[in-house]
C-alpha cells in the first residue's frame, strides 16, 4: 500500500535535548492518524519538520512515495501539506478572506482580487459545511470559527494532508463534536489527517490509527479499534496511570467566598460578567466550567482586584472586599494561581528566589527598613523548592525564564500555597503540563481542600473540573447557567450547559 | 588558571575595540596614521592633571545622564528626554544660583535640590502619560525636549538676561560648583564638585536598584508590569516614580553642567549630553558602576579629540564616529555573544 | 485671516513635505514590524547625499542634477538603513537602541565625509527647485490659491508617492503581507510569507523615504547641508503615531506640524500675532502632540508586533 | 587644503590657530572670514594653520580648544566673536606666552566685574553700523522706490549695529538722493537663531509678499533661507533682492549663470583683521593690550569692490559717501536712538 506521507528515521536535536530520536511514522490516504505523547515528547517538533518549520538533522520524508526535502511552509503547501497550529496564526484585524489568502494572493493586474477569493472561500466553506463568513473580521468571530478559518486556509491551498496540533484544547465539547464531524467529512473527500492530542477519548472517537511517542522515540503504532484508553495511556507514560484523583468525602464548612450579583466590564465595552453570584465554602473545591472567553477571566480579575467591579459585591470571610486593593486582598488571605504564568505569575527576568517573595518582599523578615534581606529570601525559596520539588539549573538563583514550564508552574503553586490562604483561586493550574506534573499539582490542590481551605478552580479542561471539584458552576456569556454536584453529573450534561443550554435551579 | 570575565564586560570591551578599529580604518582612509591618532587622542584626555580634570568634568555630566538613562532602562523605560530634563534642571539650578542670597553651602545645596526637583518634574509628565494613558515615553520625552528648549529660550532673556539676550547672567563664584581647591589641584581645569555628586549618585542608585524594596518594586514593574500588578504593587505609581528619578538624575546632570562646567546658561542649545547618556548607559550595560566606567571612557574621547585634531589633520568627528560605532556594536551584541560562545566552546573542547 | 492663511499656505506645505515623506517611510518600517527611531539620521544621510551629488553635478547638468540628487539620496538612504535592518531583523537587537546608533553614526559620518571632501562640514548647492503655479488648477477659487500656487515639483512627487503608498499598502498583495508582518509575523510566516524579506523591504523603504525627506529640505528651502535636520526625523516619528500609522493620518499630522511651525515662524512679521507670546507659538505643536497622544491612547492602532524581534519557528 | 597645515619647512614656522564660534567654518560670516584671512597669511608667509571647533559654547569648551591649540604649539590664536570674551580673559593669564586675537569682543571676567586685556591680547571691533549704512545706502540708490526689510539672527551687538546703520543709510538716501524707500517697523525683526533656515525662508516670503523689495539679512543660516527664497522668486520673474552681510555674499546668491540675488553686501573685513594680526606677530609689532577699531577710516568695513548688481553711478555715489565717512563729515550712530528695534 502506498502512503501519502512517510517520515523515516527522523532525528532532531535541540541544544541539550533530542526532541525526535529516530522517529518513523506513516499516513495512509483517507485516514485520521493520531499522535499521542507527554509534554515535550516531540510531537510538535515532528510535525514542524513535516511542515517545513524545522530542518531534521537526519532522516527522510516521502510524500506520495517520492522523497522530498521541505525547507519552508511554502514547499509544504506545494506538496499539499497544511497545518492548523494550536495557537491560531491569524491576524486579528484582517478579514477571514485576507487571512486565508495571505501568502497566496489572487491578483488582478496589480491589485488584490478579494472578490474572487471571497467567492472561492464561500464555495469551500459550503462544500465542507464550515459555515464561515468570508468578510468577517477575525477579532469579531468565535474561537471555533477561527479554527474553521484555519481549516479553510489549508483547503484553500488544496492541502491533501492536514495536520492538527491540539485542535480541541480551546473548544467546547459540542464544538469538538463538530470538529470530529468536519474531520470525517474531510477524510471522505480524500484528505488525510494527522492529529495531535492529549485527549484519549478523542483518539478513540475519531482516529483510525495512533502512534505513541515518548521522550522523542516511537513506542508503537496501534489500530485504535483494537485498543482502549488505558492501554494507550500506559504506552504513553510507561506505567499504569490512574485517571481518578483520590479525594475523601468531606462536609464543607464556613462560607469563605461570597460573590453577590457581580457585574464586570469585558474587553469590548460590553459586560463580560453579568449579575454573577457564587459561594465557596471552606473545605470544598468549586469548579468553574465554561468555554474560553465566557467571563471566567473577568470573574477572576474582579475577584483578585485586577479589574474594576461595575456592580455587586464580593465578601471574603465575611469582610467586604469589593473595593479593596490587590495587596489588601492578598493580605486578607486570598491567593491566586494565574491563568497565564508568564504574563502574571512570574517576573521572568527575576531569579526564582525573587519570584518567591513577589508578594511578600516588603514584609519582615524579607526586608527591613526598606532594605532587602537576602538570607531570609534565600531560605524561603529553598523551602518552597524542597517542598514542591521545583527543579531548575541553579536552584534559588536560577533566572525563571530559563526554567521549564512545569517547574515554573510548580513554583507558582508552591508560592501561593505557602501563603496559607483561606481562598485559593486556581486558574488553569495545569495548562500545557504533562501527566506527571498534572498529577502532582492536583494532589496539592486537593490537600488544600482537605486541610479546610476554600478552592475556586477555573479550567477549560472539563476532565480536570470533573475530577477535582465538589461542586461545579457553569458559566456562559458571563452568566451563571447552572450549578451541579460533581458526583451527580457527567461530561455530557456539563458540556451542554457550557454551550448555553442551561439547567434550571441552583442547588 | 581559569580566567572568568563577566560576559557583559567582555562584550563591552569588544565593542570598544571594534569601535576603535573602525576609527582606525577611517583615519587610515583619510591618509593618517591611526597609531598617532590614538596616541594623541588618549594623551589629549590624560596627558596631565589639567587634562585629567577636564576629562573628569566632562565625565561628571555623562555619569549622571548615563545613570539617568540606565536607571530608566532597568525599570523598563526608555528615557530619550535626558536632554530636556537636564536643561530644565539646569534652569532651576541657575535660577537659584542667580537669585538666592545665602551662604555658599546653602546656595549650593538649594541649587542642587532645585535641579533634582526640576529634572524630576520635567520627567513627571512623560511618566504620568505613560502610566495613565500608556503613551510611549520615547515620543513624549522627545516632545518634552523641545518644550524645554523653547522654555529656556524664552525664560532666560525674560528673567535672567545677561549681557546679551542669548545668555543668562554669569553664576557667581560663590554659587558655582567649582571649588578653588579642586580647580587648583587639577591645574585650572573645569573639574567641579559635581564629580562627588555623580559618584554619590552612582553608589546610591546601585544600592537602590540592588538592595532595596523600592528597587525591587521598580524593576518588577519595568520587567513585567502585569505580574507586578498581580503581586499587589502599585505599578502606575512605580512607573511615574522611575521616570521621575531618572529625570531627577538628568536634572542633577544639568546642575553639574550649568553651574559647574559652565557658568552661564545659553539659549538655543539642546545639550547633547542627554543623547550621549544613552550611549554611556548602553556601554555600561545599564549597571551603575558600568556607567561610571563608560562615562569616564567617553570623557577621555570627548576631551582628547580636540588635541588629536590639533596635532594631526584627523577631523574630530572621528571621535563621534567611534562612539557611534561602539554603540552599534553594543546594540548588536548578539553577534559578539555568539562569537564568544563559539570560541569558548572551542577552547573547552581543546582543553578536554 | 483668509489672506494670511492663503499667504502662508504654500510655505506650510513646503515645510510639511519633508516630514510627510519621512513619516511615510517610518510607516512602512513600523507596519512591517520594525520601529525606526533612526529616521533623523537617515534624513541627515539623505540631505548629505543630495547636497553632494547636486553640488558636483549642477555645473555639468543644471537641469538633471536635482533629480539625480533626490534619487541618489533615496538610494543611499536605503542602503544606510540596512545597518538598522541587519541589527534589528537578523540580530534581534533592541530596535530603539539600534536606531539611536543609526542617528549617531549618520551625524558623525556625514560631517566627517563632508569635511574630508570639502574641507568644511557644509555643502552648498547653487540652485534648488523652482516654484511654479500649476496651470489651470491654480485658477480655481480658494483651492487653487491654497494648493496649486507656488508649488515645488518635489511636493507633487511626494504626494504621488503618498498616493502610491496608500495603494501599495491597502490594495496589493505586498501590502497585505507587509501589514501581516507588523501585526502577527508568525501568521505571515506560517502562510509562507518571508517575514525577514518583508521587514527588510519595510526598513529600506523607510531609509529611501527618509533620505528623500532630507534631500527635499536641501532642494526646497535650505540649499545647504550642515550636518543636521534639526529634529525633523523625531518629529516625523511623532507624526507617525499622531497619524495612527495610516497614510492619510500622517498627511494630516505632518501638515499640522508644518502649518503650526510656519505660523510660529512668521508670526514675527504678522502684527495680528504679535500679541501671542512667542513661547506659546513655539511649543504649541509639541503640546498638541502630547494631547493628541493622550486622546488616541485608548484606540491606538499601533502595529501589534512593531518593535518585537521575529524568530522563524519560535512562538 | 587648509587643514593640512603642518608644512615641513625647515625653520619652525609660526603656528596660527583659530577656534571657531558655534557655526561651521564656511558660515559666510565670522568663522569663514577669519579663516580666509589666516589662510591668506599661510599663503603669503608660510605659517602653519589650524582651526578647531569646540563641542559647545561654554567658556570651558572654548578654553579646552585654546589649550589644545597651545599644547600643539600654536602660539597665535584667533577667536571670532564676543562669546570668547570670558574665555580669553582666562586664557591671557593661563598662557602668557601665546598671542590672542579676539574679534568683536573684549576680555572680561565672566561676571563682568573685571575688564582687562593683557599684553598678549588684541581686541578688534568693527563699525558694523558704518557697513550697514553703506549697504543700505547703496541698495536704496539702486532700487530708488520701494520697501526694504531687515532680518537679524540673534539680538547681539554686532547684528544690532548692522541694523541701525542700515536704517540710517536708507534714510540718508531718501533725504539726500531723493529715493523713496520705506522701512516698515513690522519688517525689522530678529529671528532669534543663526540656524533656522526654514524660518528664514518663510519670513522672507512673507516680507516679499507684503511688497518688500530687498531684505538685509544679518543672520547666518537664517540668511541662507532668505537667499533661497529670493532665488526662488527671481527665477519665476519676480524682482526681489537680498543684501548680504559680513563677507561678499554675491556668489551665494547666484541662481543662474553669474546672476545673483545679492545686490550688495555689508562687509566687515574680518579676513583683513586676521591677516593683519598674523603679519603683526611675524613683524614683531603685535599691538598687545590694544583695542583696534576697523571702520571706514581704515577700510575695515564697506561694500564689496565689485557689485555687478549696482549701476556704476550708484557705486560712484557710494564711494563719495564712503569718503565722507572717512573724513568724518558723515557720522553714523552706533546706538539705537529713535531707530526701529
Ligand atoms: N525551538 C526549540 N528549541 C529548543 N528546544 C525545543 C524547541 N522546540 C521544542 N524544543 C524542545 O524539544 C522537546 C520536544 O518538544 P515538542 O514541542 O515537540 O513536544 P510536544 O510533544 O509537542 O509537547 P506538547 O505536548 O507540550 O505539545 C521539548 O523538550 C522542547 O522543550
Ligand atoms: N526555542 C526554544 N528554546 C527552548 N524551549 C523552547 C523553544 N521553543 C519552544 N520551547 C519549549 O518547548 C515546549 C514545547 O514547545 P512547542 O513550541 O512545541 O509548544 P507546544 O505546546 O507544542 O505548542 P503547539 O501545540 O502550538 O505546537 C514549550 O515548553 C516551549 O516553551
Ligand atoms: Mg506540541
Ligand atoms: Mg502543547
Amino acid at each position: 500500500m502506498e502512503y501519502v506521507v512517510e517520515m523515516n528515521n527522523i532525528r532532531k536535536e535541540f541544544p541539550g535535548i533530542v526532541a525526535n530520536d529516530d522517529i518513523s511514522i506513516n499516513l495512509k490516504k483517507g485516514e485520521i492518524h493520531a499522535l499521542l505523547g507527554e509534554n515535550g515528547a516531540g510531537k510538535s517538533t515532528l510535525m514542524s519538520i513535516l511542515f517545513g518549520l524545522y530542518k531534521p538533522d537526519r532522516g527522510q520524508i516521502r510524500i506520495n512515495g517520492k522523497e522530498v526535502t521541505i525547507n519552508n511552509p511554502n514547499m509544504a503547501n506545494e506538496l499539499g501539506i497544511g497545518m492548523v497550529h494550536q495557537h491560531f496564526k491569524l491576524v486579528h484585524n484582517f478579514t477571514v478572506t485576507e487571512n486565508i489568502i495571505l501568502g497566496l494572493e489572487p491578483r488582478q493586474g496589480l491589485t488584490l482580487n478579494l472578490k474572487a477569493a471571497s467567492k472561492r472561500i464561500k464555495e469551500l466553506s459550503e462544500k465542507y459545511k464550515l459555515d464561515v463568513n468570508p468578510d468577517a473580521l477575525i477579532e469579531d468571530v468565535s474561537v471555533g470559527m477561527q479554527q474553521r478559518v484555519e481549516i479553510l486556509k489549508m483547503l484553500y491551498r488544496n492541502a491533501d494532508v492536514l495536520i492538527f496540533d491540539e485542535p480541541t484544547a480551546v473548544l467546547t465539547p459540542q464544538e469538538i463534536l463538530e470538529l470530529m464531524k468536519i474531520m470525517k467529512n474531510l477524510t471522505e473527500e480524500g484528505k488525510s489527517i494527522l492529529l495531535i492530542t492529549h485527549k484519549l477519548k478523542e483518539i478513540k472517537a475519531a482516529a483510525d490509527r495512533c502512534t505513541v511517542i515518548r521522550r522523542g522515540k516511537v513506542i508503537g503504532t496501534v489500530e485504535v479499534a483494537d485498543t482502549n484508553e488505558a492501554k494507550m495511556a500506559e504506552m504513553m507514560v510507561g506505567r499504569v496511570v490512574s485517571f481518578t484523583v483520590d479525594k475523601k468525602d468531606q462536609e464543607p464548612g464556613e462560607l469563605v467566598l461570597d460573590i453577590d450579583k457581580l457585574s464586570v466590564m469585558g474587553n469590548h465595552g460590553v459586560m463580560g460578567l453579568k449579575d454573577f453570584s457564587l459561594q465557596v465554602r471552606a473545605g470544598e473545591i468549586v469548579g468553574l466550567a465554561g468555554v474560553d472567553g465566557n467571563g471566567q477571566t473577568e470573574l477572576v480579575e474582579a475577584l483578585t482586584g485586577l479589574k474594576k467591579i461595575e456592580s455587586g459585591s464580593v465578601k471574603l470571610d465575611n469582610v467586604d472586599i469589593t473595593s479593596s486593593s490587590i495587596k489588601e486582598r492578598i493580605e486578607s488571605g486570598m491567593a491566586h494561581i494565574p491563568e497565564d504564568r508568564h504574563k502574571h505569575g512570574l517576573v521572568l527576568d527575576y531569579s526564582l528566589e525573587e519570584n518567591m517573595v513577589l508578594e511578600i518582599y516588603n514584609k519582615v523578615p524579607y526586608s527591613k527598613n526598606g532594605f532587602l534581606n537576602f538570607d531570609a529570601i534565600r531560605k524561603h525559596a529553598d523551602k518552597i523548592i524542597k517542598d514542591f520539588d521545583v527543579r531548575s539549573g541553579e536552584g534559588a538563583v536560577s533566572i525563571t525564564r530559563s526554567m521549564s514550564g512545569g517547574n515554573q508552574q510548580k513554583a507558582i503553586v508552591g508560592r501561593e500555597v505557602d501563603h496559607n490562604p483561606n481562598l485559593l483561586i486556581a486558574v488553569q493550574p495545569t495548562r500545557g503540563l504533562d501527566v506527571g506534573s498534572i498529577e502532582y499539582i492536583h494532589k496539592r490542590l486537593v490537600e488544600q481542600r482537605d486541610s479546610g481551605k476554600a478552592v475556586l478552580l477555573v479550567s477549560l479542561e472539563l476532565d480536570e473540573i470533573l475530577d477535582l471539584s465538589d461542586r461545579i458552576a457553569i458559566i456562559n456569556h458571563g452568566e451563571l447557567v447552572g450549578m451541579v454536584k460533581a458526583s451527580e453529573t457527567n461530561e455530557n450534561e456539563v458540556g451542554l450547559m457550557m454551550a448555553g443550554i442551561g439547567k434550571g435551579e441552583n442547588p | 588558571m581559569k580566567l572568568h570575565i563577566n560576559k557583559q564586560v567582555l562584550i563591552g570591551l569588544i565593542s570598544v575595540l571594534l569601535g576603535l578599529i573602525a576609527g582606525a580604518i577611517l583615519m587610515a582612509f583619510t591618509g593618517n596614521n591611526p597609531f598617532m591618532g590614538f596616541t594623541y587622542l588618549f594623551r589629549g584626555g590624560l596627558m596631565n592633571v589639567g587634562r585629567i580634570g577636564d576629562t573628569l568634568s566632562t565625565a561628571t555630566t555623562l555619569i549622571l545622564t548615563g545613570l539617568s538613562v540606565a536607571f530608566a532602562f532597568r525599570t523598563g523605560l526608555f528615557n530619550i528626554g535626558a536632554s530636556g530634563q537636564m536643561l530644565f534642571g539646569g534652569l532651576c539650578a541657575t535660577a537659584v544660583g542667580l537669585s538666592l542670597d545665602a551662604p555658599r553651602a546653602v546656595v549650593l545645596l538649594v541649587a542642587i535640590a532645585a535641579a533634582f526637583v526640576g529634572g524630576g518634574l520635567w520627567a513627571l509628565v512623560p511618566g504620568l502619560l505613560k502610566a495613565r494613558f500608556n503613551v510611549h515615553e520615547v515620543v513624549s520625552t522627545i516632545m518634552m525636549n523641545w518644550i524645554a528648549y523653547w522654555t529656556i529660550y524664552y525664560t532666560i532673556p525674560s528673567f535672567f538676561k545677561g549681557a546679551y539676550d542669548t545668555e543668562s547672567r554669569a553664576i557667581s563664584k560663590a554659587a558655582s560648583l567649582r571649588a578653588p581647591w579642586l580647580t587648583e589641584l587639577f591645574n585650572d581645569s573645569s573639574i567641579n564638585l559635581g564629580l562627588f555628586l555623580a559618584l554619590l549618585a552612582v553608589v546610591l542608585i546601585a544600592v537602590i536598584l540592588n538592595r532595596t524594596v523600592l528597587g525591587f518594586e521598580l524593576k518588577a514593574a519595568g520587567y513585567n508590569r502585569f505580574s507586578a500588578e498581580y503581586a499587589g504593587m502599585k505599578v502606575n505609581r512605580n512607573i511615574v516614580l522611575s521616570m521621575v528619578i531618572s529625570g531627577a538624575l538628568a536634572g542633577l546632570a544639568g546642575a553639574t553642567f550649568y553651574i559647574g562646567y559652565a557658568n552661564t546658561m545659553k539659549i538655543g542649545v539642546l545639550p547633547s549630553y542627554g543623547f550621549d547618556g544613552i550611549a554611556v548607559a548602553l556601554l555600561g550595560a545599564n549597571s551603575p558602576y558600568g556607567v561610571l566606567v563608560s562615562a569616564i571612557f567617553f570623557g577621555i574621547l570627548h576631551s582628547g579629540k580636540g588635541f588629536m585634531n590639533a596635532m594631526t589633520s584627523i577631523p574630530p568627528e572621528i571621535g563621534d564616529t567611534i562612539i557611534a560605532t561602539i554603540i552599534y556594536f553594543a546594540a548588536t551584541s548578539v553577534l559578539i555573544e555568539k562569537a564568544i560562545d563559539s570560541i569558548r566552546k572551542k577552547f573547552k573542547k581543546e582543553g578536554n | 485671516m483668509w489672506e494670511l492663511i492663503a499667504k502662508i499656505f504654500p510655505y506650510a506645505v513646503a515645510a510639511t513635505i519633508p516630514l510627510l515623506i519621512t513619516s511615510l517611510g517610518g510607516l512602512f518600517s513600523e507596519r512591517s514590524g520594525v520601529v525606526n527611531i533612526g529616521l533623523e539620521g537617515l534624513m541627515v544621510v539623505g540631505s548629505f547625499t543630495s547636497a553632494y551629488v547636486i553640488s558636483v553635478l549642477q555645473p555639468i547638468m543644471p537641469e538633471g542634477a536635482i533629480w539625480l540628487g533626490l534619487l541618489a539620496a533615496m538610494i543611499i538612504g536605503a542602503i544606510f538603513s540596512l545597518l538598522h535592518a541587519f541589527a534589528s531583523i537578523n540580530l534581534n537587537a533592541n530596535q530603539v537602541i539600534s536606531g539611536t546608533a543609526i542617528n549617531m553614526i549618520a551625524g558623525a559620518l556625514t560631517v566627517f565625509i563632508a569635511r574630508t571632501i570639502t574641507g568644511s562640514g557644509n555643502i552648498h548647492i547653487t540652485s534648488g527647485l523652482t516654484r511654479f503655479n500649476v496651470p489651470l488648477l491654480s485658477k480655481i477659487p480658494v483651492i487653487g490659491k491654497l494648493f496649486f500656487t507656488q508649488t515645488y515639483a518635489s511636493t507633487w512627487l511626494v504626494l504621488l508617492i503618498l498616493l502610491g503608498s496608500w495603494f501599495l499598502i491597502y490594495k496589493t498583495a505586498f501590502g497585505l503581507r507587509l501589514r501581516a508582518c507588523g501585526e502577527h509575523p508568525h501568521a505571515a510566516d506560517a502562510a509562507g510569507v518571508n517575514v525577514y524579506f518583508i521587514r527588510y523591504i519595510g526598513v529600506m523603504f523607510s531609509g529611501a523615504f527618509a533620505g528623500l525627506g532630507g534631500a527635499v529640505i536641501i532642494v526646497t528651502y535650505s540649499g545647504e547641508f550642515n550636518g543636521s535636520v534639526a529634529g525633523l526625523g523625531f518629529l516625523a516619528l511623532a507624526a507617525l503615531i499622531f497619524g495612527q500609522w495610516k497614510p492619510l493620518g500622517i498627511l494630516g499630522a505632518t501638515f499640522f506640524f508644518g502649518f503650526a511651525s510656519t505660523l510660529a515662524n512668521v508670526s514675527q512679521v504678522i502684527p495680528a500675532f504679535k500679541v501671542i507670546p512667542g513661547i506659546i507659538l513655539k511649543v504649541f505643536p509639541y503640546v498638541i502632540t502630547l494631547i493628541a497622544l493622550i486622546l488616541f491612547s485608548k484606540s491606538s492602532q499601533a502595529p501589534k508586533a512593531a518593535g518585537e524581534p521575529f524568530e522563524h519557528g519560535k512562538r | 587644503n587648509g587643514q593640512q597645515g603642518d608644512s615641513g619647512a625647515a625653520a619652525p614656522a609660526l603656528k596660527v590657530g583659530m577656534v571657531t564660534d558655534s557655526g561651521t567654518i564656511d558660515d559666510k560670516s565670522f568663522n569663514q572670514g577669519t579663516w580666509e584671512g589666516i589662510l591668506e597669511a599661510e599663503k603669503d608667509f608660510g605659517v602653519t594653520t589650524k582651526y578647531l571647533k569646540p563641542v559647545g559654547e561654554t567658556e570651558a569648551d572654548y578654553l579646552k580648544e585654546i589649550g589644545n591649540l597651545y599644547d600643539a604649539g600654536f602660539t597665535t590664536i584667533v577667536t571670532p566673536g564676543f562669546k570668547f570674551e570670558a574665555a580669553i580673559f582666562a586664557a591671557q593669564d593661563k598662557w602668557p606666552e601665546a598671542n590672542f586675537v579676539i574679534l568683536d569682543g573684549t576680555p572680561h571676567s565672566a561676571d563682568y566685574s573685571e575688564f582687562r586685556a593683557e599684553k598678549n591680547v588684541v581686541s578688534i571691533f568693527f563699525s558694523e553700523h558704518e557697513s550697514g549704512f553703506l549697504a543700505g545706502y547703496a541698495a536704496a540708490l539702486q532700487i530708488k522706490e520701494g520697501e526694504m526689510g531687515f532680518i537679524g539672527g540673534m539680538e547681539i551687538p554686532a547684528v544690532q549695529k548692522f541694523n541701525w546703520g542700515f536704517q540710517q543709510g536708507v534714510a540718508y538716501a531718501n533725504k539726500n538722493n531723493g529715493t523713496n524707500i520705506k522701512l516698515n517697523a513690522e519688517n525689522i525683526i530678529y529671528q532669534g537663531t543663526f540656524t533656522d533656515v526654514a524660518a528664514g525662508q518663510q519670513l522672507a516670503a512673507q516680507m516679499y509678499d507684503k511688497g518688500v523689495d530687498a531684505i538685509f539679512a544679518a543672520a547666518g543660516g537664517v540668511g541662507v533661507g532668505v537667499i533661497n527664497e529670493a532665488k526662488s522668486r527671481v527665477k519665476t520673474g519676480e524682482k526681489v533682492w537680498v543684501i548680504g552681510v559680513d563677507v561678499n555674499q554675491y556668489p551665494d546668491g547666484v541662481y543662474e549663470g553669474n546672476k545673483s540675488v545679492v545686490i550688495t553686501s555689508a562687509m566687515k573685513r574680518i579676513d583683513v583683521a586676521a591677516y593683519d594680526m598674523v603679519k603683526a606677530v611675524l613683524d614683531g609689532t603685535f599691538p598687545g593690550g590694544e583695542t583696534l577699531i576697523f571702520d571706514a577710516k581704515n577700510n575695515g568695513v564697506g561694500i564689496p569692490a565689485e557689485n555687478p548688481n549696482l549701476d556704476a553711478s550708484v557705486e560712484a555715489e557710494v564711494a563719495k559717501v564712503f569718503a565722507k565717512l572717512q573724513d568724518g563729515s558723515v557720522v553714523v550712530a552706533a546706538e539705537q536712538g529713535n531707530l526701529i528695534k
